[in-house]
C-alpha cells in the first residue's frame, strides 16, 4: 500500500452564526496518499470546501475545527505552530481556491502574485523566479505569459484568473495539492492541459491531490479514489471505477444520474428531488431519508454507520448493511433506478 | 538663517565663561512691521527703532522731565515759533551729517498727507519747519502747541538720515543716529542690530543686539530659563510668578504709564444718565481686580496715571468708591436692570479679563450685562462706530503727556475717529484746548488735572487699573533702562 | 496621466481665481478696516483717510480686485499694507519652514499612525487595542499648544536636550534636525490619531478577504500579509487622510508655529488676518490652495497605483 | 416542449440583434500611464437571437464571452456596432426608456461571490430587486424572496445570511434568483451554472427551461460545459478570439462540427466514464494575444489544418450548410 | 417542475435589519462602554442643575485657581474663583450639542459632494475644486464672514465648524467610492437597473462607511475644540458661559499655574470622543457581516 500524506480523522468543523453554532463538517475521515488523486463530489454546499479548509487550517473566522485530526505525513497539523504552519503552506501543501476573482488581490500585479511563493519557498531571485513564473502561466496555458505578469486580476478573465490561481498553487511542487473546482472556468481544451499538467506533476513529484469538483467527467478522468459528501457527511467512498460502475449510496446514484450526457442529444436530466437540508436542521438518522426513495423506518432514527462494501469501498447507507450478501449489481441498479 | 542664537549652540562647548559675549537676545511677540518711524505705529517697531533712531528731546524716565537728546536746547520765541539747536557732529550711521536739514526733511514728510503716516496727527499742529542754518531749526505751529515738545519725543518724531530715505525703503534697511545700526532682518523671526561703533555719545558696550520673535509668551520664558533668550518685557500676571521662580533671572517692575478704564458709549441716552453711570462706577470693586494683576496694576481712579504729566495725587481717589448696596438701591430705583446692557470686550491684553469680573459684578449689583467678545480690528471698528453699551479701552501714552491722552480719547473733535467713547463734553473740550495751546507747563498741567477731575466727577470712564511695565533679563544683563511708557534702552547695558 | 496633470493644473487656475474672489469679497464684507489697523487706536479721522487713500481702499470693489488680479497674472501679488513689503516675499521666507515642519510632521504621524492602526487591527478588541485607541485619542483630544508646553518642559527646559524653539538651521544639520523633533512631535500626533484610526478600521475592512486567506495559503510571512497584501488593499483611505492632513499641515498651522516660535505661514496667514493684511491673505490662501491641489493630485495620481481598477478619464 | 426545429421556424420573432459589436480595452504602462494599444476582446460581433431561443456561448477562456454579455448588457462602453432588443436600438436611450429594457435583461454573473454585495443580506439584495421594479408590499415581496430562495434549492432562512457565508454553489444560486426575478425576456448566463453540483444543477437548469417555456426566455448561455450546452441549448456561437468562428444549431455543431476549434474543443470533453478512451485533438501553443492578434485567420497559430492563405486571409463567417455558420477556408 | 416537496423548516421570526446592528453592537463590551459613557454625559448635561452645588458662573476672587480636591470644589475653580465642576457639567450643555450638529452637518454635505464627485466622473472636476476652495480657504475667515452675513449664535457655529469638515469628509468618501464603485457588485446592481442614487445609498454608502465612520468620531474632538477659536472671534458662547473648548483655551494662560484648568475640560472633551470612537468602532463592527463578534 502507497504511504499515506494526508490523513483525516472524524473532522467536525462548526460556525458561529447568528442562529447560533452550524455544524459544516460532521465527523469526515478520509486519507490522500502519496501520487493518488482523492475527488470530493457532494451536492453544493454540503462542506467541501470548508473541510479542504480546515485541512489547511484556513477556515474563515468564525469556524472552528471542533474535534478530529488532520495529518500530513503522520505530523498532526494542529499541533504546528501558526509559523511551522506557514512553512507548509504554499510548499507543502498548497491550495488553488473556488473563486478566483475574490482571491487573487486586486491590488498587486500577477506577476508579483506568482512569484511569491517562489522567494519564500525557493529563495529565487527576482530574475529567477520571474522565468519561472513565466514558465508556469506558460504550463496552465495563460497567453502572453510576460505581458500578464504586469497585468491585474480585473484585467483577466475568469479563466485567466483560475489559471493564475494554478500557477501559484503549484509553483513550489508542493506534495499535497488541494484544488478546489480548480477548472469549472475553463474551457474543455485548457481543461484538459490542466488536468495533464496536475497528472504529469503527481507522477513526477507522487504529488497527493484532493480534488473538489462537480465535473464527473473530470472526475472520471483524474481521480483515484471518490469522496461523495452530503450534508456535511462522507456517504461514501471508493475507488473511482467502483463509485462510476458500482454506486451504493441512493444519493450518489442520483448524483450519477444527473449528469448531462454531451453523446445524447435526447438525454433527460434527473435531479434528486428536494433540496440539501439546511446545517442547522435537527434530522434523526441518515441526513438523506427526507429524500431518499428507498428510506425505510430505519433510516428515520439510526444514523447508518459505515459498512464496507468491498475492494476499498465504504459507503454509509442502512441498504448498503442490508445487501452484505451482495445482490446482483446490475439488479440493484435498476431497483435503484425506479 | 544667519545667526545662530547663543542658547542652541550651548551644547557645543561655547560656554566658557571667561568673556561673555556682548549680546542680548531680546523675545518679542510678534515681529516688527517695519523700522521706519514714518511708517509705523506700533510697539515692537518703536522698540527697535530707539535703538536706532533719536528724537530731539527725550522724558527722562526717573524725573519724567522731557530733556533735549539730539537738541542742544530751545527756546519759544512766541507762542507759536519754537527755534531748536541741534547737537553738533552727529553724524547717522551711513554717514550723513545730522543737521536741521535733516530735521524738517523727517517732520515735513511725517506731515505730507501723501506719505500716509499712521501717526501724521502727532505733528498736526505744526505748520513749517524751517532751517535757520545747519543747527538751527525753526518750528511754527498753527495755534499754541504746548505738547510740541512730547510730541517730538514720541518715537514715531525720531529723526531719519534723507539720504537714505531717497536712497533706500527705510521699513527695511533703518538708519538714524542711534547707539545701534541695523545689521539684518529674517522677517518674522529676527532681526539683528550691531553696535554703532560712531555713536556721537561714546559707542554702547554691547556688540550685538537680537530681537527674536517668540509669539508665545510662556515659550519665551522657557527660553529665557534655558538661555536662548536672555530678555523680555510685558509679561503677563498669570506667568509672573513662573518668571519670579527662575533662578538666573532678574524681575523689574515699575509704574508705567498706560491706563485701562471702562467706559460707557456717551452717545447713548441711557448712558448720559448721571445716575447710570454712577451706579455703574459704585457697582465695580477696582481693589478686587488690581489684586488679580498680582502687582502688575496700579489702582488710582485718576485718568491721567502716576506717570502722566497732568496727574495730581488727589485724583487717586477721586471717582465714585467702590459701594455695592448703593449701587444695588440705584439700580433698583431706576430699573437699570432690565435692560440689557452689551460689554464690548476686544480679545486682547486683560480686556477678557475685565470684562468677565466686571460683568459679574454689575449683575451683582442687579444689572443685565451681556458680554461680546471680538478680535482686534472688527473691535476697532465697532467700538470707532460705538455699536456697544459699555466698553474697556486702553491707551498706552508715549509721550507721556496728558494732553495726549485726552484730546485723542475724549474730545468731541475725534468722535468717530479715535474717541470711542463718544464723550463730548463741552467744558472739558475747553480744558483740553486748553491744554494743548498753553505753552507753560505748569499751567497746562493744571488744566489736565481739572479735566482729569470732571471725567471723575462725571463718572465718565471707570479707570481699571494702571499699567506696570516688566522686564526680565538674565542676571548678566546690567545698566537696563526702562521707560514708563514700556520703552528701553540698551545704550547703556552690559553683560557680566 | 499626464492628460490629468494638464487638467488639473487648468482646474488649478479657475480654483484660484475663485478663491482669490473669495477672499477678497470677504475680506471687503467681514468688519475691521485694515487702515484701522494701520494707524491704530490713536488714528484720527484724516490719518485714516489718508492711509485709506494710500492703499487704494476708496476704490469700488470691482476696481480693487481688478486690479489685484491684473497684476497677479503678471506675477505680481501685491504689498503688504502692514510692511509694505512684497508678498511673494514674505511668503517664501517662511514657507521653507512650513514645509519643514509639515513634512517632519508627516513622517512623525505616518510612522506612529500606521503602526498603533496596525497593532489596533491585528489584536482588535484585545487591551492593545484599547491603549491604541486611548493614544489616538489622547492625541486628537490634547490641544496642541498643551503638549507643546508639555515637551518644551521636559526635553528643552529640564533635560536641555533640544532647544525650545526657533527655526533657523538648515534641515540637514544636526541643529536643524534637532529644532524640527518637538514641533513635528506636537503637530504630528493629531494626524497620527487620525491615521492610526483610519488605518484600523480600513484593515479590519480588508483582513478577512479572501485573497489575504490565499496570500496565506502561499505561505507567505505573517509580515508581508499584513504590510503587502493586507495594508495595501485598506490604503485608500488612509493615503486620503495622510494627503488631507499633509495639505493641511502645509496650510501651515498656528498653534504649533506659535508654541514652537516657528516662522511659518500658518503665522503669517493669522497676523494678516487679524490686520486685515488684505494682499497678504490672499497671498498666503492662494499658495495653500496651490499646494492643497498639488497634494491632492499626488494623492489622486497614488490612488491608481494603489488600486489599479481606479480610472479618471 | 417545442422543439429546435420549430423554433427555428419562428425566426421572425428576433429578440436581439448585435451588429459589429466590438469592445476594446485600452492598455496602459509606464509611469505615466499611457494608452499603449488596446486589447481587442470583443472583435465584431453579429448575431440574432430569437424568442424563447437559448443560446450557447462556447470558446476558449479569455476568448471575450464574458466581455461580451457584459457590453450587451451596456455595462462595458461599446467601442463600435449596434445592439437592437425588440427592434430598438438600445445604446441612445433615455433613462426612464431604458429602465423598462434593464427589466427585461437580466445577467448571471460569471464570479458570484465578486457581484454580491458583501454588506448586504442576500435576502435584501433580492428584496431590492422587486423593490427597483415593482410596487409590491412589503409583506408580498417578502413571500417572492422566499419563493425565489426555494426555488433555487435554498431555504427561507438564508433570508438573513451574508453572502460570504454561503458556499460557492449556494452564492450561484443567489445570482441565478436575482437574475430570474423579475420575469425578463432575455438572461445572459455566463457560467452560471459551473459551481454548481450537477444535481442541483440539472435542477436549475430544468428551472431555466419551464422558465423558458413559461415565458418564453431568451438565454445567452455562455458556459464551458459542453454536455450542459448540449443539454440546454437550441443553438451554439463558438468564439476564438473576440471572434465567431462558428454558429449553429446544436445537433450539428456536435454532430458535425465544421471549425478545426470546435473540433477540438469537442474531443476535449471529458467523458464521465472511467474507461472512455481519450483521443483529444491537442492544441498547439498559445492562445494569441488579443492586443495584438494574428493576421489572417486568429486561429491560425494553432490550426492544425493551417495553410498559407489562413496566415493572410481572414476567412470570411458563411454559411456552410442550412444555418451552420463557420469561419473558416477549410470548413468541414 | 421536479422541485418536490421542499423539507418546510419554520423560519425564525425575522428580525429588522437595525435590531441585528444593535444586537450585534452590544455584543461588544467596549461599545456598551462608550454608550453609558454617552448617555451618562448626556444625562449630566440634563440634570446638570441636580448634581452642581455652585452656580457655573459665579465668580468669587478670594477663591480662585484653586486646585483639584479642593474642599467644596473637587475639580478645584479657575481665575475667577468659579467651580470648575460646574462649568464642565454645564458646558456639556453647548460643547455636546454644537459638537454633536457641527459634526452632522458636516457629514451630510461631505458625504454628499463626496459620493457625487465619486461616482460621476464629469463632477469629480468641479466638486473637487469646490472642495480644494473650501479647504484652502481660513476657517477664521469663513467663521467672520459668518458673523458678517448671519450674525452670532450658537447654530451658526455649529454652520462653521460644520463648513469646515465637508472637505475633509468629502475627500474620504470619494476616495472609498473611486475604490468601490470599480467593484463587480456595483456593475451587477447596474444591470439590475439600480438607480444610481439606489447604488450609491444602498450599496456604495454602506461598503464605505468604516472611513466615515471614524471621520466622524474623530471630528467631534476638534469640533468642540474648534468653538474656542469661534468664541475667540466673538462667534457662539460668549464668556461667562461655560463652554469646553472656551475652558481649554482660557486655561491656557494658566497652564503652568493651574495646569488643572486646561486638563479637567481636556479630559472631558477626549472620554466624549472616546466614548464616541469606541461606540464607531462597535457599530463598524457590527455593520461588517465579516466580523466575528464571538471572538
Ligand atoms: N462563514 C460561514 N459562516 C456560516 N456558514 C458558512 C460559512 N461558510 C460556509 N458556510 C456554510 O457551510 C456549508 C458548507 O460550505 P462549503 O463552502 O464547504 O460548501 P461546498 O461543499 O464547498 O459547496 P460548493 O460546491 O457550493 O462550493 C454551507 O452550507 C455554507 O452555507
Ligand atoms: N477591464 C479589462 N481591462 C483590460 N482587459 C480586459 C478587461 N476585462 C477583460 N479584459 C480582457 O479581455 C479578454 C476577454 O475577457 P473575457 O472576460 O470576456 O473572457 P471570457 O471569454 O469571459 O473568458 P472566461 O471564460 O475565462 O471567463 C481577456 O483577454 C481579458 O484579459
Ligand atoms: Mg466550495
Ligand atoms: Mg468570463
Amino acid at each position: 500500500m502507497a504511504e499515506t500524506l494526508l490523513e483525516v480523522k472524524n473532522l467536525v468543523t462548526s460556525f458561529r452564526t447568528a442562529e447560533g453554532s452550524l455544524q459544516a463538517v460532521r465527523n469526515v475521515s478520509f486519507h490522500v496518499d502519496k501520487g493518488e488523486t482523492l475527488c470530493i463530489v457532494g451536492e453544493s454546499g454540503c462542506g467541501k470546501s470548508i473541510t479542504s479548509l480546515s485541512v489547511m487550517r484556513l477556515l474563515p473566522s468564525n469556524g472552528t475545527i471542533e474535534n478530529g485530526e488532520i495529518q500530513l505525513s503522520g505530523e498532526s497539523l494542529q499541533r504546528l505552530s501558526n509559523e511551522q504552519m506557514r512553512q507548509l503552506r504554499g510548499n507543502k501543501m498548497s491550495m488553488i481556491f473556488q473563486e478566483p476573482m475574490t482571491a487573487l488581490n486586486p491590488v498587486l500585479t500577477i506577476g508579483y502574485q506568482l512569484r511569491e511563493p517562489l522567494f519564500l519557498h525557493h529563495k529565487l531571485s527576482k530574475a529567477e523566479a520571474n522565468n519561472q513564473s513565466i514558465e508556469l502561466l506558460r504550463q496552465v496555458g495563460l497567453p502572453n505569459a510576460e505581458k500578464r505578469l504586469n497585468q491585474y486580476p480585473h484585467e483577466l478573465s475568469g479563466g485567466m484568473r483560475q489559471r493564475v490561481m494554478i500557477a501559484m498553487a503549484l509553483a513550489c511542487h508542493p506534495s499535497l495539492l488541494i484544488a478546489d473546482e480548480p477548472t469549472t472556468a475553463l474551457d474543455v481544451t485548457i481543461q484538459a492541459q490542466i488536468l495533464d499538467l496536475i497528472k504529469d506533476l503527481k507522477d513526477k513529484l507522487n504529488m497527493g491531490v484532493l480534488m473538489i469538483t462537480h465535473d464527473m467527467g473530470v472526475v472520471a478522468e483524474v481521480a483515484d479514489r471518490v469522496m461523495v459528501m452530503y450534508a456535511g457527511k462522507k456517504i461514501e467512498e471508493g475507488p473511482v471505477r467502483e463509485i462510476f460502475e458500482n454506486p451504493q449510496h441512493p444519493y450518489t446514484i442520483g448524483l450519477l444520474n444527473s449528469v448531462p450526457n454531451v453523446d445524447d442529444p435526447e438525454f433527460e436530466l434527473e435531479p434528486i428531488p428536494g433540496n440539501m437540508p439546511g446545517l442547522n436542521e435537527k434530522i434523526t438518522g441518515c441526513r438523506f431519508h427526507p429524500r431518499c426513495k428507498f428510506a425505510m423506518d430505519k433510516c428515520k432514527t439510526d444514523v447508518p454507520p459505515e459498512f464496507n462494501a468491498g475492494k476499498g469501498h465504504y459507503a454509509s447507507c442502512w441498504l448498503v448493511d442490508k445487501e452484505v450478501e451482495p445482490v446482483d449489481d446490475n439488479q440493484r441498479k435498476t431497483i435503484l433506478k425506479v | 538663517e544667519s545667526t545662530i542664537p547663543e542658547g542652541t549652540t550651548s551644547g557645543e562647548g561655547t560656554t566658557s565663561s571667561e568673556a561673555v559675549e556682548q549680546e542680548v537676545i531680546y523675545a518679542s511677540t510678534t515681529d516688527a512691521v517695519g523700522l521706519s518711524p514714518i511708517l509705523t505705529n506700533d510697539s515692537v517697531s518703536s522698540s527697535v527703532m530707539s535703538q536706532i533712531y533719536e528724537n530731539l528731546f527725550e522724558r527722562n524716565p526717573e524725573t519724567m522731565e522731557l530733556e533735549p537728546k539730539l537738541a542742544e536746547s530751545y527756546e519759544n520765541t512766541d507762542e507759536l515759533t519754537w527755534v531748536i539747536k541741534l547737537k553738533e557732529g552727529i553724524e547717522f550711521q551711513d554717514g550723513t551729517p545730522f543737521n536741521a536739514e535733516a530735521v524738517k526733511y523727517t517732520f515735513e514728510k511725517l506731515i505730507d498727507p501723501a506719505t500716509a503716516a499712521p501717526r501724521a496727527s502727532l505733528l498736526e499742529p505744526i505748520d513749517t519747519v524751517t532751517a535757520i542754518d545747519e543747527t538751527t531749526v525753526e518750528i511754527k505751529t498753527k495755534y499754541p502747541y504746548g505738547p510740541l515738545l512730547a510730541a517730538l519725543s514720541h518715537s514715531n518724531a525720531a529723526i531719519i538720515s534723507p539720504t537714505a530715505d531717497e536712497a533706500q525703503d527705510l521699513m527695511q534697511e533703518p538708519v538714524g543716529t542711534g547707539p545701534f545700526k541695523f545689521a539684518s532682518w529674517n522677517q518674522g523671526d529676527q532681526i539683528v542690530l550691531e553696535k554703532n561703533e560712531d555713536y556721537w555719545d561714546g559707542a554702547p558696550d554691547l556688540d550685538r543686539v537680537t530681537y527674536k520673535v517668540v509669539p508665545e509668551i510662556s515659550t519665551a520664558i522657557s527660553m529665557l530659563q534655558t538661555g536662548e533668550v536672555n530678555f523680555i518685557d510685558a509679561l503677563p500676571s498669570e506667568q509672573l510668578s513662573r518668571v519670579e521662580s527662575l533662578e538666573n533671572v532678574e524681575v523689574t517692575k515699575k509704574e508705567g504709564t498706560p491706563v485701562y478704564y471702562l467706559t460707557f458709549n456717551h452717545s447713548e441716552e441711557r448712558n448720559q444718565n448721571p445716575d447710570f453711570r454712577k451706579a455703574v462706577a459704585s457697582a465695580i470693586d477696582r481693589d478686587a481686580f488690581v489684586e488679580k494683576l498680582n502687582g502688575l496694576g496700579v489702582r488710582s481712579d485718576s485718568i491721567l496715571g502716576p506717570q502722566v504729566f497732568g496727574y495730581e495725587e488727589s485724583a487717586d481717589n477721586g471717582g465714585t468708591a467702590y459701594d455695592p448696596e448703593a449701587a444695588k438701591q440705584l439700580v433698583e430705583e431706576n430699573g437699570f436692570g432690565d435692560e440689557p446692557i452689551k460689554l464690548l470686550a476686544a480679545n486682547r491684553d486683560n480686556f477678557i479679563l475685565m470684562a468677565e469680573i466686571v460683568q459679574a459684578q454689575l449683575t451683582e449689583a442687579g444689572f443685565n450685562v451681556e458680554i461680546e467678545t471680538m478680535e482686534w480690528a472688527t473691535f476697532l471698528d465697532t467700538a470707532r462706530a460705538g455699536e456697544y453699551d459699555l466698553t474697556f479701552l486702553s491707551w498706552s501714552n508715549v509721550t507721556s503727556d496728558g494732553s495726549e491722552m485726552f484730546y485723542p480719547n475724549f474730545h468731541s473733535d475725534n468722535i468717530g475717529a479715535s474717541n470711542r467713547a463718544q464723550y463730548s463734553n463741552p467744558e472739558f473740550d475747553k480744558l483740553v484746548e486748553a491744554s494743548r495751546t498753553t505753552v507753560d507747563q505748569q499751567e497746562r498741567k493744571s488744566y489736565l488735572a481739572e479735566a482729569n477731575q470732571l471725567m471723575l466727577d462725571e463718572d465718565a470712564a471707570i479707570v481699571m487699573y494702571h499699567g506696570v511695565v516688566t522686564a526680565a533679563t538674565d542676571q548678566s544683563i546690567q545698566g537696563l533702562q526702562l521707560d514708563p511708557n514700556g520703552q528701553w534702552f540698551l545704550q547703556n547695558v552690559t553683560r557680566e | 496621466m499626464i492628460a490629468l496633470i494638464i487638467r488639473r493644473a487648468l482646474q488649478l487656475l479657475f480654483l484660484l481665481f475663485g478663491i482669490s474672489f473669495l477672499v477678497f469679497s470677504s475680506m471687503y464684507i467681514a468688519p475691521g478696516d485694515p487702515a484701522a489697523v494701520i494707524g491704530g487706536p490713536t488714528a484720527t479721522e484724516s490719518d485714516i483717510t489718508a492711509i485709506r487713500d494710500n492703499l487704494g481702499l476708496n476704490d469700488p470693489f470691482l476696481t480693487q480686485y481688478a486690479r489685484y488680479v491684473g497684476n497677479a497674472v503678471q506675477g505680481d501679488f501685491g504689498y503688504s499694507y502692514q510692511t509694505t513689503q512684497p508678498v511673494a516675499n514674505a511668503i517664501m521666507i517662511r514657507f521653507p519652514n512650513t514645509l519643514k515642519l509639515a513634512i517632519a510632521s508627516m513622517i512623525v504621524a505616518i510612522i506612529i499612525g500606521v503602526i498603533t492602526g496596525l497593532i489596533s487591527a491585528l489584536k482588535q478588541n484585545s487591551w492593545l487595542d484599547i491603549s491604541a485607541t486611548t493614544f489616538a485619542l489622547a492625541g486628537i483630544s490634547i490641544p496642541n499648544f498643551w503638549l507643546g508646553a508639555l515637551l518644551i518642559l521636559v526635553f528643552a527646559v529640564n533635560l536641555q536636550w533640544l532647544p525650545v524653539g526657533g527655526m533657523s538651521n538648515p534641515f540637514y544639520t544636526i541643529d536643524g534636525i534637532k529644532e524640527l523633533i518637538l514641533p513635528a512631535i506636537t503637530l504630528g500626533t493629531g494626524s497620527a490619531a487620525m491615521i492610526a484610526r483610519m488605518t484600523r478600521s480600513s484593515m479590519l475592512e480588508v483582513i478577512r478577504a479572501d485573497y489575504v486567506r490565499t496570500a496565506r495559503a502561499k505561505g507567505v510571512k505573517e509580515k508581508n500579509v499584513i504590510w503587502i497584501h493586507t495594508l495595501k488593499n485598506a490604503m485608500i483611505p488612509i493615503i486620503t487622510v495622510i494627503g488631507l492632513n499633509f495639505g493641511f499641515l502645509l496650510g501651515g498651522t498656528i498653534i504649533t508655529e506659535k508654541v514652537f516660535a516657528i516662522n511659518g505661514v500658518g503665522r503669517l496667514m493669522i497676523d494678516a488676518i487679524a490686520a486685515r493684511d488684505f494682499p497678504m491673505v490672499q497671498g498666503s490662501v492662494l499658495l495653500v490652495a496651490t499646494l492643497f491641489v498639488v497634494v491632492n493630485l499626488i494623492v489622486d495620481i497614488v490612488y491608481t497605483y494603489i488600486d489599479p481598477r481606479i480610472k479618471y478619464e | 416542449m417545442t422543439t429546435i426545429k420549430e423554433k427555428l421556424f419562428l425566426k421572425s420573432d428576433i429578440l436581439l440583434e448585435l451588429d459589429g459589436v466590438k469592445k476594446y480595452f485600452p492598455i496602459k504602462a509606464g509611469i505615466l500611464k499611457r494608452v499603449k494599444g488596446n486589447v481587442k476582446a470583443v472583435e465584431s460581433v453579429s448575431l440574432k437571437l430569437y424568442k424563447g431561443e437559448s443560446l450557447g456561448v462556447v470558446g476558449e477562456s479569455g476568448c471575450g464571452k464574458s466581455t461580451l454579455g457584459r457590453t450587451i448588457l451596456g455595462l462595458e462602453e461599446l467601442t463600435d456596432g449596434k445592439i437592437f432588443f425588440n427592434k430598438q436600438e438600445i445604446q441612445d436611450l433615455k433613462r426612464k426608456e431604458k429602465k423598462k429594457f434593464v427589466k427585461e435583461m437580466q445577467m448571471i454573473f460569471q464570479d458570484p461571490y465578486a457581484s454580491l454585495n458583501p454588506r448586504q443580506r442576500i435576502g435584501h439584495a433580492l428584496d431590492e430587486v422587486f423593490k427597483m421594479h415593482t410596487n409590491m408590499p412589503l409583506q408580498e415581496r417578502r413571500d417572492a424572496v422566499e419563493d425565489l430562495l426555494k426555488e433555487v434549492g435554498l431555504k427561507p432562512e438564508h433570508y438573513d445570511r451574508y453572502p460570504h457565508e454561503f458556499s460557492g454553489g449556494q452564492r450561484q444560486r443567489i445570482g441565478i434568483a436575482r437574475a430570474i426575478a423579475l420575469n425578463p425576456q432575455f438572461i445572459i448566463c455566463d457560467e452560471a451554472v459551473s459551481a454548481l453540483d450537477v444535481s442541483v444543477q440539472a435542477q436549475i437548469l430544468k428551472l431555466l427551461k419551464t422558465l423558458q417555456e413559461k415565458y418564453n426566455l431568451s438565454y445567452l448561455f455562455i458556459s464551458h460545459d459542453l454536455g450542459v450546452v448540449r443539454y440546454f441549448c437550441d443553438r451554439v456561437l463558438v468564439m476564438y478570439l473576440g471572434n465567431v468562428v462558428e454558429m449553429s444549431d446544436v445537433s450539428s455543431i456536435f454532430k458535425n462540427p465544421l471549425h478545426p476549434y470546435t473540433q477540438a474543443l469537442l474531443s476535449a470533453i471529458p467523458r464521465p466514464t472511467v474507461n472512455a478512451k481519450k483521443d483529444r485533438v491537442r492544441l498547439v501553443g498559445d492562445m494569441p494575444n488579443p492586443a495584438n492578434p494574428p493576421s489572417g485567420c486568429p486561429f491560425h497559430t494553432r490550426c492544425p489544418i493551417a495553410q498559407e492563405i489562413c496566415k493572410v486571409d481572414k476567412p470570411a463567417f458563411i454559411e456552410h450548410e442550412k444555418d451552420h455558420f463557420a469561419a473558416c477556408h477549410f470548413a468541414g | 417542475m421536479t422541485t418536490a416537496e421542499t423539507i418546510e423548516s419554520k423560519p425564525k421570526k425575522r428580525e429588522k435589519y437595525y435590531i441585528t446592528t444593535i444586537r450585534r453592537l452590544f455584543k461588544n463590551k467596549l461599545a456598551i462602554v462608550g454608550l453609558i459613557i454617552v448617555i451618562l454625559q448626556i444625562l449630566i448635561a440634563i440634570f446638570a442643575p441636580f448634581i452642581t452645588i455652585h452656580d457655573p458662573i459665579r465668580q468669587n476672587l478670594a477663591s480662585s485657581q484653586m486646585p483639584v480636591f479642593s474642599e467644596g470644589h473637587w475639580l478645584g475653580t479657575d481665575n475667577y474663583g468659579r467651580d470648575v465642576w460646574s462649568r464642565i457639567v454645564y458646558g456639556a450643555r453647548i460643547s455636546l450639542v454644537v459638537g454633536s450638529v457641527a459634526v452632522v452637518l458636516g457629514l451630510v454635505g461631505g458625504i454628499i459632494l463626496g459620493m457625487l464627485a465619486g461616482y460621476y466622473r464629469k463632477m469629480d472636476a468641479i466638486i473637487m475644486r469646490f472642495v480644494d476652495l473650501l479647504f484652502s480657504f481660513p476657517g477664521i475667515l469663513l467663521a467672520m464672514l459668518i458673523i458678517a452675513i448671519l450674525g452670532t449664535s450658537l447654530v451658526n457655529v455649529a454652520i462653521a465648524i460644520s463648513i469646515w469638515s465637508i472637505p475633509t469628509c468629502a475627500r474620504i468618501v470619494r476616495g472609498s467610492v473611486l475604490s468601490i464603485k470599480e467593484k463587480e457588485y456595483i456593475m451587477a446592481m447596474r444591470s439590475m437597473g439600480a438607480s444610481d442614487l439606489r447604488i450609491m445609498v444602498r450599496h456604495i454608502l454602506p461598503n464605505a462607511s468604516a472611513p466615515i465612520i471614524v471621520f466622524a468620531t474623530m471630528r467631534m474632538a476638534t469640533a468642540i475644540l474648534s468653538t474656542a477659536a469661534l468664541s475667540y472671534l466673538g462667534l457662539g458662547a460668549q464668556p461667562p458661559t461655560p463652554e469646553w473648548g472656551a475652558m481649554i483655551s482660557q486655561g491656557q494662560d494658566f497652564m503652568w499655574s493651574s495646569p488643572h484648568l486646561t486638563i479637567v475640560p481636556g479630559i472631558a472633551i477626549m472620554l466624549t470622543v472616546f466614548a464616541f470612537n469606541v461606540l464607531g468602532d462597535g457599530l463598524r463592527d457590527a455593520l461588517d457581516p465579516n466580523m466575528d463578534l464571538q471572538q
